[in-house]
Order: C-alpha cells, then structure tokens, then sequence
C-alpha cells in the first residue's frame, strides 16, 4: 500500500498570499538569505508576501531548552497569529524549521486539547487585547521553494552542473529534523523520505545521494549544543553525518533549516581543528547552503549580496564549478567600507585573493 | 597558528563498520586459536570468572570486541586476567580461552 | 531348516512402549500387521508416565496416556513388558531377539523405539544437584506438579525465589552432547508459568543462552510467559549453586545483554536436562547390539533424507520416535505413521521379491 | 715407525676440526661466566662436587644406570656403546705407555697402534692388554647390534617409539656405525698378516685374513677407518652426538652450582648445554600420554630448541604433565625450558591486577587449619562439604580463607612462562594467609599445593588435603572400616610427579575400600588431558587424551574412579561411565556406619528423582 503512505505525505501548498514570519538563526548568521528569499517570492515570482515587522522569536529555542512554559510559547505564537489575522492573511510562510516544528506542534496541541486554546486565547487577550484566527496553510519556505521549483528553473541561468564536464554535481541533502520527524504529513515525504530538498536539487539537474546517516541529527538539539559541556556530543553527531557522506565526494550540502546551515557549516571547521581531518577530498571542507541561497544563486543573485561569505566553508570552488561569476574582491567589502579579513584557520584551506 | 581550544571534544564514532576488513592482527588472533570463533557468547566465562568478581573482565565480551576490531581495548582487557583457566574448564564450546587471552593481552601496546 | 522360513516376516517386533513404540504399534495393526511390543519397564508409558501436563496447551500427560493405552488395549497388540531386548540377531531376511542369552521372540521387521535418556545432572557438579535438596531436575519438578515429591522448600513460603536453568548437559561438547534438545526451552516456559500459577507471588528467573522456540504456539507461550505471568527471562549461563540465607541457594551468573555478573539467592533451581542417547547402537554384519552409551555416542543413525526410519545398513531394521534424536509428541507421532508407512513399503518389496 | 703414516690425517683432521669447534660452542655457551666468573661455581670447582661429577658421569655418562632401571635392553645398549669406546680410548693410553714406555704420543698414535705395532709381545701384561682392547670392542659392536635391531624393530629393545631423526644425524648415524667393523675388520687383517692379536681380532685374522692374497687391503682398510671416524668428528658438533661430550660439561657444571635460568636463552649458559645434551635415547617418547597424537615430546621439542625452528608450537600443545622430566636419564630441567619457551612466545603478555583488593589485616582465634579451595574449587562444592564434614569428624577448626572471593594462586601463569607476572597474585594470597593464625594451610587443589610449597615462602606448612586426611588417620581422629567398595586411582599430574605424593590417597582409599592395580599409576600415570600447561590443545584433542586415560582407570572391579584434583574430577567426571569423586567425598560418604546409611539413602532419595 506504498501509494497510499506517499499521498500522506504528499502536502497541499497555496499558491500566493503569505504572512511571513522570520528565523532567528537564519537572520543572524545568514542575514542576506532571508532578504533573498523575499526578494525572490515578489519581485521574480510576483507573489504576495506580508511581513509585520511586530512579529517576535518563536521562542523555539528557548522551549526545547526548557527554559520557557507551554502556556508562553502558545501565547507568543498566538501573537503572531493574531498579527497574521489583523492583516488579512490565512497562509503562515514560517522561514525556520524549529519554528514550523513549534507551530505544528501548538496547532495540534489546540487541536487535541480545545480548552488550551481557548485559555490560550484569554491569555492573549488578557495581555494584549488581540484575538486571532487559526492558520488554513502552515507552510516553510522550503514547502514554498519546492512547490515553486519549476518556475524558479524556468527563470534560472544556471544549472546545478559542472560547467566544464557536464557532470551533475552530487548533492546531499539534510532535512532538519523538526521539518517532517514530529509530524511526518506536514512535510513532503515524511520524515522518511524527505523529498522537499532533493526534488529542488533534481529540478536544478543535481544528482542526489541517498548516503547512509541521511536521516541523522545534525547534532545542533538545542541544550546540547548551548550547554558547553555537552557541545561535543553536538559535535559528535555531526561527525557521524560527515563520516557517512564523505564517501560519496559531495559537491554540496543542501538543507532547510538555518540551524542545520550553521551546524553543518561551523562544524566542518570544528573537527578539522580537532581531528585534522576534512571530509572532501581537497581540504577544503564541503560547501553548505540553504534552499533560499541555492535558489537565489540559481537565479542569478550576487553572492555576497547574497550574504556567501558569512559561510565557514568557501563557496568559491562551488561557484566555479556552477560557472557563476563573481567580483572575488568585493567579498569583504561591506557597505561600511572594507572590512578587515577573517583569521585564517590551521586545517581548513581557505583562499583570500 | 595554534590549535584553539574549544573546551569541549567529539566521542569516537560507536557504530561498527562490518564492512571493513578485519584487521591483520586480528585476525593472526583467530587463526592462531581458530576455537575463539566457536563463541557463542553465552556467558559462562564471565559467569565463573575469577578476575571478573573484582573488574569487568569478560571473555565472551573480549571475542566481541575483537571482532568489532576494538583491538587497544581488548588488549587493556585481557591483561586483567588470572589465566586461572576455570571459564575454560565450563566453555561449552571448548574455546582455548588462556591461549586466546594470552594472544589478546599482546594487542595493548607494550608497557611503559 | 531354512532358517527364513521359520521367521515370521510380516511380524513387526517394537522394542520401547512409550508414545513412539504404542504410535507406530497402532499405526502398523491398522494397516493389518501383526505387532508386538517389548517394554522393559512393567507398564507401558516411558518418560509421558513422568510428566504432569504438556505444552503447548496444557493438556494432562495422563489422559494422553490413558487414550494411546486404552486404544493399544482395544487392538490387543501383544505386550512384553518388563523384558529387556539388548541384542538383535539377523537370521535369513529377520530377527531374533536377545535378553542376554534368552531369545525373547522372532520378527520379520524390528522397529526400535526406545526413546531418550535425560543427562545426569550430576556431571555438572557446579550446580549442585545430589548436593543440595533445592536444585531439581524438570523431571523432578513434573514429579512435585504430580503431587509426588514435595516443594523444596516450606509451605510457608508463598513467595518462593525460583530459577530455571537451560541447557544442562545440551548444546555442551565438553558434557559430549553437542547437539540442542530443543524441547528444554519450552518446557522451562511451560513450568515457569505452572509455578506461577501455583505461587503467583513467586518470582521466577530464567537463565538461557537462546530461546529456541521453535514449535508451533511455542512463541505464543514464551511471551504470554513474559506478559501475563511476569517470568524474567535473563541470558546468561548460571556459574555455581552455593548455600545461601538459611536453606537458600546463592546462586551467580552473567547478564550478557547487561554485561554484569549478578547474585541471586533461590528458594529452588530447576535444571533442564537436556535428551541423550538412552543407548548405543552398535552394528555387526549378523547382529545388532543395544549397548549402554559412551561418552558422545550419537543417536540412532537413519539413511539419508528420504527415508523416515530405515536404519543405516540394517535391512528390516527400523527406528521411530526419540530414539533419533529429541523430538517433541506431535513430531514423535507424526514420525510413527511415516514409519508405519515405510515398515509397509519394506514388507511388500519383500513379498514381490518372493513371488517373482 | 717405518710404514706409512699418512692415512691418520682424515682422523686427525676430523679430530682437531671436532675439537676446535666444540671449545668455540663452549666458549660461546659460557661466555657470561667467561666475563664475570661467579665466585660460587669457582669455589665448588675444586671441592668434592667435581669428584661427584665424575662419579655421575661414571654411573650416567658411561653406565647409563637409569636408563638401565627403566628399560634393561635399552640401558645395556647405551652402556655397551659408552663403556666399550671408552675402555678403548682408556687401554689405548694405558696400552702405549706399556708398550713405548714413554706416556706422550700424538693422538693418532694409540687410535692406529695395532696398525703400528702389530706384533708388539710383552709378556702376559702384552697379552693383558691384547684382551682388554678386544673385550671393548666386543662391546661396542654388541652395542651397535642392538643400535641397528633398535632401528628395525624397536619392541626388540622393549620401547614403542623412537625418534625420528634429522638428514645431519643420519649421516653421522652412519659414520658412527662404520667406525667399529672397519676397524674389527683392519686390526684383524693386520693380525692376520703378522700374527698375534687378541681374543677376537687374533682369531678373526687367523681363521679369515691370513691368506697372503690380502696383504693390499691393509692399508686401505686402515685408510677407511681412519676416514670413517674423521668424518664422524667432524659432523659430531652439528649432529646430536653432539650430546656426548655436553652432557659431560653439563653434569660438571651442574655439580658446581649452575642453574638453568627463567626465559628461554638456548645459546646462553646451563640451558644450552642441557639443550644439547639430549642423546634422544627415545625415553621421553613412550611415557607421553600424546605420543600418538602429538610430536610434541621432548627429544623433539630439544631438537626444535636446537634448530631454532618450530618450537613454539611444541611448547605450547604440551601438557606439561611432568611424565618425560621424571623419565629422563639426564635429568634434564624439561618442565622448566618448556614454561621458558612458553614465556618467550607470550612476551608481549603483561598482566595488569591493579584493581585487586587490598587485604585488611583481620584479628582471628587460633584455629587448627586454613582451607584455601581455590578457583577450580568453587566448581567443587561436594568435595569442600565432604572436606568440611570431615574436619568437624576429626575434631579440627578451620577458616575457609577464599569461601567468599578467590584469587587464583598464580600457578597458572607460571605454567605459561609467565610466573613474574604473578607476584601481584601471589603478594594477594600471601598476605590473606599471614593476616591469620593457625597451625596449617590446606588445600584442595595440588596445582595451588605447589605454587604455595614452591613459591610463597610461608611460614606454616602447607598440605593437600589428601595429605592432610591421611595424617588424621593415622593419627587415629578418623576411623574407617575397610568396606566392600572398590576403587581406582587417578595421580594428578601436580599431586604425583609434581608434589611426589602419592601414598597418602592410596593408604586413605585403602582404609576404607579396596584399592585396584592399574596399568599405569604413581610416576607412570596418564594426565587427565585437562592439563594448565597445555595452551593451544583443542578440545577434541583433549578429549582423545582424557579417553585414553579411562580406559587405563576404567579396570575391571572398579566401581568408582577417584581422584584428588578438582580439575582432573571436572574433567573425568563429565567423560567416564563410572561416577568420579574426590578423595574428600568418598571419605566423607564411607563415613561412620549409621552416617553411611543415612547419606547413602539421603543420595539415592536424590538421585531417583
């Protein structure tokens, strides 16, 4: 009855009209993407996208550190709500994975549990005098690029190809784990078989790689990482994904959660300092980008407009290998004048020109 | 540059990778006393084990790491024992435990 | 005088009256030959006399007993009990059959059903039986479930500490049974589960090294065991029965799946013995010996796959039941009517040969 | 000397060569004496030590008195061999020194005289001589008759076995074979040729030789002798004849006081003299309770040390049971080249027991014994509660020392060539013993019996308990009466050979039963086949020894096998058909009349179950 689980997981996206809500991680370590990523839904897609700019954090990271109590997080999220509400919109575009992991979580809690929400409600109103509707459409904005992969193709320039040997570049793809694991059918695939970001890379003309730990933690898991004396089993989480696909010499590391970005990203240099060790084959360390920057790189966006050099690992080699070109010198130059250049780090092989 | 300190460490991988060869002295082990394969891990040795009252010295966990090509640790291990021989004496597969224990204890690298 | 002349050929002779010998007696005189058993006990029933109830569904040993009885009785197959054959003479195409050097009777087919031995649980002094009234064999626990013995421990007790121990004398080349009695596995379950229900306070322990659960319903048991009667199971082999508290045993063992050796003291260790050979088949070109086993003598070898009982290079020799090997009842009879069935096959080439 | 005398020179050559090489080899062998000189050996070397070395080189080295003991055909063969060459070497001195009147001549002189002096006359001293040279010879080819029956049929000689020798050996074989005819055959054809001689070349030459038709052999004759014997000089410091004159060195430095040492060293000091001074006479070969299954014995396992080669297994299969040490003619230390071997293949080995207990000195009461079971006993519950009940019996108190936890005694290890890792063990136990007080310590299991006796250095005597039983017999705190039932014995290897008790079991089984003969007991028992020495002997293997033991225990009469070993019980008593109990048990259950009938019934009640 195979067909019949993959139309669980097969999930209703809206066309247009959106209320955006942002991610915390994404726009601190990634602040280009998100700015990309709306730019790209208007302008290129033309398609209605509203963002209040009252909305607040989630406090996701703060709940699975168990550092905040449900009723807070349910009248945080019922704030958005109601701002979504007041103005006019019933499809939430969630921008972090954690995030659309707690806003599936609260909906299904209020759903299960009706005098929840109605005290959830009280809350609300008891201290802000605001009311709000329940979404009809929860979506992230990897839902969004998925559902938007052949348009976005259509308008890109580019190809997820090695330029000079027409191979398809080896894509490996990390879904977070908040996307599709708590609640399989509010993502495409499940939490089985993820298929939100390997159907985006397919469509750019990737090659996916179905490696062993595809499905592992990328070992962020909130208080094992905050906590420093528990960082390293953060770390050795990570390792284990590294150790899977190294195998397979991916050209790229697709996710679609800002933490996974940054994990997968960071970390790389994390163990190249501890271990000496890289997990590609020229010491360079595995390029990582999220949904939003491959979209937005295939599209033809500037990469440090883009915000590419907040990455660990250089995309540079990536970049060459697509044929995108791109102002080597302008990298660090911000709008502030040049910037100093980053410290260089003892294993991972980093190019300043 | 110096290595930074992170204040913090990664735990070797625990997954076993069976498909890895075995290693050569591994296998020199299970070819000089080929009865080792004969384990079936019931436990008797540990059960009986004399040194196994005061440490976690078991044989049958010995063969298992072996195995597993945890061979630094088998070797620590195996240093622990009496070679009193009375697991052997009750192994109902007729392993030659002393031999196998002797073979293992010269995997640790040597004293300082 | 033409000595096969004089041998009844279509009498079968069955040395062994428990289940396979009085399943294979009925199964061949309703196929219309002349059959005879030799019991060396005084009654007919071999180990099933001892047993209390069966697995997998509980039935009383006794009224299994009483049925195959009354439908042996109810063919009147001849009965010879308390003799003991030890030798089998091969003259022209049948047999003479030997206790010591009194001929007991003459058959053109032997069928040797004479079943299995339990091991001495002696041999594995460690576990102290003979040495302390506490430890039991699982023949002697069936004794007690018949009323026959007493507990080993007072009646006071209504919690009584109870460990079953598997693989005694089975699956242990140093005892020379290398070979699994596959039976012992659910006969701990079954009498587990039977203590439980005679003491439900009690706490009951079983201490394996795989559960080899092989039988129909037999996994059925074994969880309902877990579930419903809260017998735990723990893998690891025992080391040594000791005294403990008052007339406790201190028993040791590994927890393999824990990688912890534990203590335990038992108001009762029952050991499951394992099957082994009840005797020794020794072949000569004219005769066939029934000899005390030796240490790891094999059960009764029969030829190839195909044959159900034919015994290796013994023309009209024939061996049905647990004498083979350990067998559970419903294989022993399933085996006596492939067996009957080759007796017949057998005693009819005969016949051809002799009328061409 | 008018004839030719260039025919020497292929023996004088051979001669020197053997000689040259052999005070190398020895040098060599002694080289850490040569360089620091221990002031014991030199002051045992001119003491009565030196004549008792010649006296044991007279009794072993020429008489070959033990192996005359064990196997008279065998002994009179090596003796013949020994005794008339060196009668020969002797006479032929003493013969010269008569003759010449001077007592310096060149080496050749005496070996060829007859061909020299043929026709020497001396009066009956002459005449002495003359039949003192022929009875030697006579001898030595009586000797060499055996030799050569030996290798035809060996039962002729009353053994089953013979070594298997090497390419080398058989040449010098031949060689050494060669020498005596030939010169039987040229002395006599020279006495033919001149007259005289004595009782068998005289008569020899007379009745064959004197035909002037022969007078050309002579001198090639003495050719072919002196050739023969060359070459045996000069393959003898590569063959095993190498033995001869080692075993001579190593009986010497042994009686000054040198000991073979702890690791293997097989080119360093008493240890490569005993290596080489095995003749492989052959007796280590039947006493092994393997010899049809393993060439494991020590003539091989010497060799191997000698070539270098394959050793390493042969240490290791053995069983170390102690049946070829207590059989050798020489007295060579087996048991203990054999752990060194065992402890140079498991270098690498490096005990670790940091993680045992440390013991807390307890305060106890005086009490008469200190039971110390061991591990092997904690398998044997029945004999440490039979043991027990006879303390009670015979009145005694006692402190079981490991009833609780036990620390193996570190006999095992040393078993394997590891005994310096078993000072952690031993410091344990020896701390447990002397926290208490008592008048004894006893054990159960003769492996910790010798490791306590050998190695502790306790203050107390330390017993088995088979010892310690038969003392309380005779002593008259146990009382048995002789019974109807019916034994035999089982010597463990570490009880008999190892511990040399032996009478002790046999007078406690014979107090209460009748005590059956067996085909081999005391020093000639079989090993159980459960031995600690033995490390990479597979079960079957095992299995196959312990049979073959049955079957020498299994007599008829007997109706139960005992034993005073926990490991041989174990062992036996999972193989035999008869039931295997431990001395302890069968004295506790042959108790006193009423406790007999009450354990007796209490035992079958059981055993109908």
């Amino acid at each position: 009855m195979t067909p019949l689980l993959w139309k669980d997981y097969q999930k209703e996206v809206p066309d247009n009209h959106y209320f955006f809500v942002r991610s915390c991680i994404r726009q601190t370590f990634f602040p280009g993407a998100e700015a990309a990523l709306l730019d790209i839904l208007r302008n290129s897609l033309g398609l209605d996208v509203f963002e209040d700019r009252r909305h607040t954090t989630c406090t996701g990271i703060a709940y699975h550190c168990d550092l905040v109590p449900l009723e807070t997080i349910m009248t945080v999220i019922a704030r958005q709500l109601s701002l979504m509400t007041e103005a006019g919109y019933r499809h939430l575009l969630v921008s972090c994975v954690t995030s659309f992991g707690i806003y599936l979580e609260m909906l299904d809690m209020w759903q299960h549990h009706p005098e929840m929400l109605e005290q959830t409600r009280e809350a609300l109103w008891k201290s802000t005098r605001r009311s709000f509707e329940l979404p009809v459409a929860l979506v992230h904005t990897s839902d969004l690029v998925y559902h938007l992969r052949k348009p976005i193709a259509d308008r890109s320039p580019h190809r997820l190809v090695d330029k000079s040997t027409q191979r398809a570049l080896r894509v490996v793809d990390h879904v977070g784990c908040h996307y599709a694991k708590i609640f399989p059918a509010g993502g495409f695939g499940g939490a089985e078989f993820p298929s939100v970001l390997s159907g985006l890379a397919e469509t750019f003309g990737g090659e996916m790689v179905d490696y062993p730990e595809r499905r592992h933690c990328c070992g962020f898991g909130f208080r094992h990482y905050l906590l420093q004396e528990n960082r390293g089993y953060s770390l050795s989480n990570s390792r284990i994904k590294f150790e899977s696909m190294e195998a397979f010499a991916p050209d790229l590391i697709l996710t679609n959660c800002p933490g996974c970005n940054m994990f997968l990203d960071r970390w790389q240099y994390t163990l190249a300092e501890m271990s000496g060790k890289t997990y590609d084959r020229e010491g360079k360390g595995i390029p990582v980008l999220s949904h939003e920057e491959l979209a937005a790189l295939m599209l033809g966006r500037d990469p440090w407009t883009l915000g590419l050099q907040m990455h660990q690992v250089q995309l540079e080699p990536l970049l060459d290998k697509i044929g995108i070109v791109y102002q080597a010198r302008q990298k660090y130059s911000m709008l502030a004048g040049a910037a100093s250049l980053p410290g260089e780090p003892s294993v991972l092989k980093v190019s300043f020109q | 540059m110096p290595k930074p300190d992170f204040g913090f460490a990664f735990a070797p991988n625990r997954a076993l990778d069976l498909s890895a060869p075995l290693l050569p002295e591994v296998q020199v082990v299970l070819e000089t006393e080929p009865s080792i394969r004969a384990c079936m891990a019931c436990g008797q040795c540990a059960a009986v084990c004399t040194a196994g009252a005061f440490t976690p010295l078991a044989f049958y966990r010995l063969v298992l790491q072996l195995r597993g090509g945890d061979v630094a640790a088998v070797g620590e291990r195996a240093r622990h024992c009496m070679l009193c021989g009375k697991c052997q004496m009750t192994c109902p597969r007729g392993v030659n435990i002393r031999n196998a224990v002797l073979l293992m204890a010269a995997l640790a690298p040597p004293k300082p | 005088m033409n000595a096969s002349e004089y041998l009844p050929k279509d009498e079968v002779a069955i040395i062994g009256g428990g289940p396979a010998g009085m399943q294979t007696a009925l199964a061949l005189s309703e196929r219309g030959f002349s059959v005879r058993i030799y019991e060396q006990k005084e009654q007919l029933g071999g180990h099933l006399k001892g047993w209390h109830h069966l697995f997998p569904h509980g039935v009383a040993a006794s009224d299994l007993l009483g049925q195959l009885k009354e439908q042996v009785l109810a063919r009147a197959v001849p009965l010879h009990l308390g003799q003991s054959v030890d030798r089998l003479q091969k003259v022209g195409a049948g047999w003479v059959l030997w206790q010591g050097e009194r001929p007991l009777g003459r058959a053109g087919v032997v069928v040797l059903a004479n079943g299995f031995a339990l091991f001495d649980a002696r041999r594995k002094e460690e576990y102290g039986y003979g040495l302390y009234p506490s430890v039991l064999t699982a023949a002697d626990l069936e004794a007690v479930f018949r009323k026959e013995q007493p507990w080993p421990f007072g009646s006071d007790r209504m919690a009584p500490q109870v460990g079953f121990v598997h693989c005694v004398g089975s699956r242990d080349l140093k005892c020379g049974s290398p070979h699994c009695s596959k039976l012992c596995c659910v006969t701990a379950v079954k009498q587990a589960m039977a203590v439980k229900s005679l003491f439900p306070e009690a706490q009951v322990y079983c201490f394996y090294m795989d559960l080899r659960m092989h039988g129909l319903e037999y996994e059925e048991l074994y969880r309902k065991a877990q579930v419903d009667y809260g017998v735990r199971f723990i893998r690891g082999r025992l080391s040594e029965a000791a005294p403990g508290q008052g007339k406790r045993l201190h028993v040791k063992a590994e927890d393999t799946l824990q990688g912890r050796p534990l203590h335990l003291q038992l108001d009762m260790l029952v050991l499951m013995s394992g099957m082994v050979p009840a005797f020794l088949l020794e072949q000569q070109e004219r005769a066939v010996f029934l000899k005390e086993p030796v240490f790891g003598s094999g059960f009764v070898p029969v030829q190839g796959l195909l044959a159900a009982g034919s015994v290796v290079q013994q023309e009209g020799l024939f061996a049905s039941g647990a004498c083979k090997g350990p067998a559970t009842l419903p294989e022993v009879f399933a085996d006596a009517a492939a067996v009957a069935r080759e007796v017949e096959q057998y005693l009819k080439s005969l016949k051809a040969v002799a009328h061409a | 000397m008018e004839k030719s005398a260039w025919f020497v020179w292929p023996f004088m050559l051979g001669f020197m060569f053997a000689l040259v090489v052999l005070l190398l080899r020895y040098l060599w062998w002694l080289r850490s004496l040569w360089r620091r000189p221990s002031s014991r050996l030199l002051s045992r070397m001119f003491s009565k030590h030196s004549l008792l070395a010649v006296r044991e080189i007279f009794s072993e080295g020429l008489l070959h008195l033990r192996i005359y003991k064990r196997n008279r055909r065998l002994g009179f063969m090596h003796m013949s061999l020994a005794l008339g060459w060196f009668m020969m070497i002797v006479g032929g001195k003493f013969e010269t020194w008569f003759h010449s009147g001077q007592f310096l001549h060149g080496t050749w002189y005496a070996v060829f005289f007859r061909y020299f002096e043929p026709q020497t006359a001396g009066g009956w001293a002459g005449t002495f001589w003359l039949h003192y040279m022929d009875l030697g010879l006579l001898l030595v080819l009586t000797g060499l008759a055996l030799a050569i029956m030996k290798r035809i049929r060996k039962r002729i000689l009353g053994i089953h076995s013979s070594t298997r020798h090497t390419l080398v050996n058989r040449v010098a074989l031949t060689f050494l074979w060669m020498i005596f005819p030939l010169r039987l055959v040229a002395e006599a054809l020279t006495f033919g040729q001149h007259g005289g001689g004595g009782f068998l070349t005289g008569s020899l030459g007379r009745c064959c030789f004197s035909s002037g038709m022969l007078a050309g052999l002579e001198l090639p004759l003495w050719w072919a002798y002196s050739l023969s014997l060359g070459a045996f000089f000069v393959v003898l410091p590569f063959s095993r004849y190498l033995h001869i004159p080692t075993e001579m060195a190593l009986i010497f430095l042994r009686h000054w006081g040198l000991r073979a040492a702890e690791d293997l060293q097989p080119e360093k000091a008493l240890q490569a003299f005993e290596i080489h001074a095995c003749s492989a006479c052959g007796l280590c070969l039947d006493v092994c309770p393997a010899i049809k299954d393993h060439p494991f014995q020590s003539a091989y396992f010497l060799r191997a040390l000698r070539s270098g080669k394959g050793w390493e297994s042969l240490a290791s299969t053995c069983l170390s049971c102690g049946a070829c040490e207590e059989a050798c003619p020489i007295n060579l230390g087996l048991e203990k080249l054999r752990t060194a071997a065992r402890g140079k293949i498991h270098e690498k080995h490096h005990a670790v027991y940091s993680y045992l207990p440390t013991v807390a000195p307890v305060e106890t009461s005086r009490v008469d014994v200190l039971l110390f079971t061991g591990c092997m006993g904690r398998l044997k519950p029945a004999t440490t509660k039979a043991l027990k009940d006879l303390f009670e019996e015979a009145g005694l108190t006692w402190v079981h020392l490991d009833e609780q936890e036990s620390i193996c005694c570190g006999r095992p290890l040393s078993l394997a060539g590891r005994a310096g890792e078993a000072s952690a063990l031993r410091e344990h136990n020896r701390n447990l013993i002397q926290g208490q007080q008592a008048r004894m310590l006893v054990t159960t299991c003769p492996i910790c019996l010798k490791q306590f006796r050998d190695d502790y250095g306790l203050e107390l005597p330390v017993y088995h308990h088979s010892e310690m039983l038969w003392y309380c017999l005779r002593a008259g705190r146990l009382k048995r009466e002789k019974g109807t039932a019916c034994f035999s014995y089982h010597d463990p290897c570490e009880l008999g050979r190892k511990s040399a008790c032996y009478q002790a079991p046999r007078e406690l089984l014979q107090s209460c039963g009748t005590l059956l003969p067996l085909e081999r007991e005391q020093a000639d028992a079989l090993c159980c086949g459960n031995s600690l020495g033995a490390l990479s002997l597979s079960l079957s293997e095992r299995q196959a020894l312990t049979s073959r033991t049955l079957k020498v225990l299994e007599v008829s009469g007997a109706q139960s096998i005992v034993t005073s070993c926990p490991l041989c019980q174990h062992n036996l008593a999972r193989q035999s058909r008869l039931p295997v109990r431990d001395l302890a048990e069968v004295l506790a259950v042959t108790g006193l009349p009423e406790q007999h009938g009450q354990r007796t019934a209490a035992l079958a009640a059981v055993q109908e179950l």
